[in-house]
């Protein structure tokens, strides 16, 4: 695979999501465009990842669980990224939207967050010699995972909208403080797991196949994400009993 | 048509099992490799077959996306109906 | 001054305070001295005050110095602070099969107790791997399907 | 918003001694919050054995959990006071800022756990042999550190989680996971205040848990308001 293919695909990614936040009328297609595409490109995936990529020179066919692990993580991450900016934004402003959108993208962080986090285990049993162990890295990015788990569960007890949006932004605020120290865990400590590869210490072949990876699985973030938001937003209609297809008029008056 | 693809989708791993290059059984076994870096008297180092591993992550990713589309799929009746704006 | 004024500089300033603090925590070093194992120099300068703790080492397998007796599960080595000649090393003994990644010049792991005899016996191997991925480079381990399908590919 | 007719240290202040008037008039729950954790001191000497090395090894982390899940309840009430009578809304719509109410609270529930750790310090002494005498400055000021910390966040997610369903649940499932990277500080940094600190440990983890306060003091400086503003 040449280098500038996943380069393509994050720009189609990029146009799509740009669509989807400019365009309104796009919004019907864009989430079945991205889904029909992420699994166009989980198909290439698998051939890429799973044949056509070279073992690796100590782990050899093992490090072929470098293609998905790292992107998950990578998903978890852009999810609480655009969670917190959500949770900033509706401070800032109140916006329904905004609300809807910060649930999603915590849930969906938390899913591939914690499918990730059974990869990397999967993959320390033959590499490291155990399935988990008492180091930084793992548990920062456990601890990560709790945080947004108790950020769902408060607001799914929390009944009044208004309260919920504004209560949960500040919680996903304060937790995503986690976010940094996982990411800064493996270079403050002396950790057992690996610090974050860049271009160079990763063979070019290999590095491809990675970055398809994380095109591949943010292009799910993205169709997931769409679809969560859908549902997010109907309940938010439901439990504010505006009509359902009223898109301008929901801001909320403060 | 959707079921088509997503039964040829699904059967991919299998596939690329079938397509998969036949393992270089004789240089696995060889007595004394030839290390890439180098080391000469090498003990171990170099992992040998392991992909089970490789087969549990992929499909925990799998399974992942697949459930968590379904999860989606059987919450949908809470949200608008397709094509609502 | 109006009051809106005097609120956004008072959330400016917190939001100051709040980066700065990220800054220093990211950027400042702070982490430099806490440690999650020792190092064999690090464990050899604690003296008499290293024996019979669990603690972990960790370090780099000195080449040539791996002795495994398969039938008993015996392994010997040293772990070394870095793979300079005149590093501090350690003898390590542990009677569990290592992953099958451990090899000379690798960075391990262990865990276990520190005695006096100076050898560190550990129950506990792990195996630390770089963030370097690497295809297989030379003749040691012939792919050559993969290689046929990237000079196709190129 | 009116202007504030009192500065905001001045009013934080007025905060913090109003609380610490409640919590002297109401000595039975300063009470049961000592024994709580003292019990639980107990408990953990209990259950792990005599071995006396290993509780004196581990006695850092039983003293913080010990004075985590004290704040637990510490914090829990410093909202359930407020919320009879409406005194939050009271307080609220005073010219108080809902700052000076963060800062008064923060400090009001952070001197209650330090003065809760002092109260332990001896009984941890007698329970788990522990040396104090080998930096015992930098300890108050560890403990110190730490209670500010826990308290920071702790008063943010109270006062979410006070009007909550399931509230005595919510509290510590949003706070833990947060505190435990402070936790983790706070526990390794009086680690090395009670046992020999070989490889100069000690600045790092003091330093780390410095950081941690200022960010949540100021990200919860931030937030209150708009936490506290709907009550």
């Amino acid at each position: 695979m040449a280098s500038w293919i996943p380069l393509a695909g994050l720009i189609v990614l990029v146009a799509l999501v740009i669509a989807q936040l400019a365009v309104p009328s796009s919004r019907a297609w864009v989430w079945k465009v991205a889904a029909g595409l992420g699994t166009l490109e989980l198909a290439a995936l698998l051939y890429f990842g799973l044949v056509w990529a070279p073992p690796e020179a100590f782990m050899s066919d093992v490090g072929r669980i470098l293609y998905v692990h790292v992107p998950h993580v990578w998903a978890c991450l852009v999810a609480f990224t655009i969670n917190v900016a959500c949770a900033i934004a509706y401070l800032m402003k109140k916006s329904w939207r905004t609300d809807a959108l910060a649930e999603a993208s915590a849930e969906i962080g938390v899913y591939f967050g914690a499918i990730g986090v059974l990869m990397g285990s999967i993959w320390a049993r033959p590499t490291w010699g155990v399935w988990w162990d008492w180091d930084p890295r793992l548990i920062s990015t456990t601890v990560m995972l709790l945080a947004y788990v108790g950020y769902l569960a408060f607001r799914s007890f929390t009944e009044d909208p208004e309260r919920r949006a504004a209560w949960s932004a500040a919680a996903a605020i304060l937790g995503y403080v986690s976010l940094p120290i996982v990411w800064f865990s493996v270079r403050w400590w002396n950790s057992l797991h690996q610090v974050q590869s860049t271009g160079s210490t990763v063979d070019k072949p290999m590095r491809a196949v990675l970055y398809w990876g994380n095109v591949t699985f943010l292009t799910f973030l993205l169709a997931f994400i769409i679809k969560r938001y859908e549902l997010a937003r109907a309940r938010q209609s439901s439990a504010l009993e505006l009509p359902p297809v009223q898109a301008p008029k929901t801001e909320v008056a403060v | 048509m959707k079921w088509l693809s997503l039964v040829l989708f699904l059967s991919l791993p299998v596939l690329a099992d079938i397509a998969k290059p036949p393992p270089p059984a004789p240089a696995a076994v060889a007595p004394e490799p030839q290390h890439p870096q180098g080391i000469e008297k090498v003990p171990m180092g170099v992992i040998e077959g392991g992909w089970a591993y490789v087969y549990a992550a992929w499909g925990a990713g799998l399974l992942g996306l697949v459930g968590y589309a379904v999860s989606l799929y059987v919450r949908r009746s809470e949200a608008p109906p397709p094509g609502a704006p | 001054m109006k009051p809106e004024t005097r609120n956004r500089l008072i959330a400016l300033g917190a939001i100051l305070v709040a980066g700065s603090a990220l800054a220093w925590i990211a950027f400042g070093n702070i982490g430099e001295n806490l440690v999650y194992y020792w190092k064999p120099s690090e464990m050899v300068a604690q003296g008499q005050k290293a024996y019979g703790a669990t603690v972990r080492l960790g370090g780099v397998v000195v080449p040539g110095s791996v002795l495994f007796n398969t039938e008993h599960t015996a392994l010997t080595f040293q772990v070394a602070d870095s793979h300079k000649g005149d590093a501090v090393k350690v003898t390590v003994k542990s009677e569990q099969t290592p992953p099958q990644m451990f090899r000379e010049g690798i960075g391990v792991v262990v865990e276990g107790a520190f005695s006096a005899d100076q050898v560190f016996r550990t129950n506990r191997l792990m195996v630390n791997h770089s963030n370097e991925y690497r295809a297989p480079t030379d003749g040691g381990m012939p792919d050559e399907a993969w290689k046929n399908s990237l000079t196709k590919a190129e | 918003m009116r202007k504030p007719r009192i500065s905001l240290l001045r009013a934080s202040w007025l905060v913090l001694r109003k609380d610490w008037m409640i919590e002297w008039r109401t000595r039975a729950r300063l009470t049961a919050l000592i024994f709580f954790s003292l019990s639980t001191l107990l408990l953990f000497s209990f259950a792990m054995g005599p071995d006396i090395e290993a509780l004196r090894r581990h006695a850092p982390g039983y003293l913080w959990l010990a004075l985590l899940f004290a704040s637990v309840l510490s914090l829990g009430e410093s909202f359930r006071v407020e919320s009879e009578n409406q005194a939050l809304t009271g307080l609220v719509v005073t010219p108080v800022e809902p700052r000076a109410i963060f800062l008064g609270k923060v400090f009001g529930n952070a001197s209650l756990l330090f003065g809760l750790s002092l109260v332990l310090l001896p009984v941890a002494v007698a329970l788990y042999d522990i040396d104090l005498s080998r930096a015992p400055l930098t300890l108050l000021l560890v403990l110190f550190l730490g209670s500010v910390g826990i308290s920071a966040p702790g008063i943010v997610y109270s006062a979410i989680s006070a009007n909550a369903r399931a509230r005595d649940v919510m509290l510590p499932l949003l706070l833990f996971p947060v505190l435990v990277p402070l936790l983790l500080a706070a526990v390794s940094a009086t680690r090395f205040t009670l046992v020999p600190d070989a490889q100069d440990q000690l600045p790092g983890w003091l330093k780390l848990l410095t950081a941690f306060d200022l960010i949540y003091l100021s990200v919860g400086f931030l937030l209150f308001p708009k936490v506290a503003e709907e009550d």
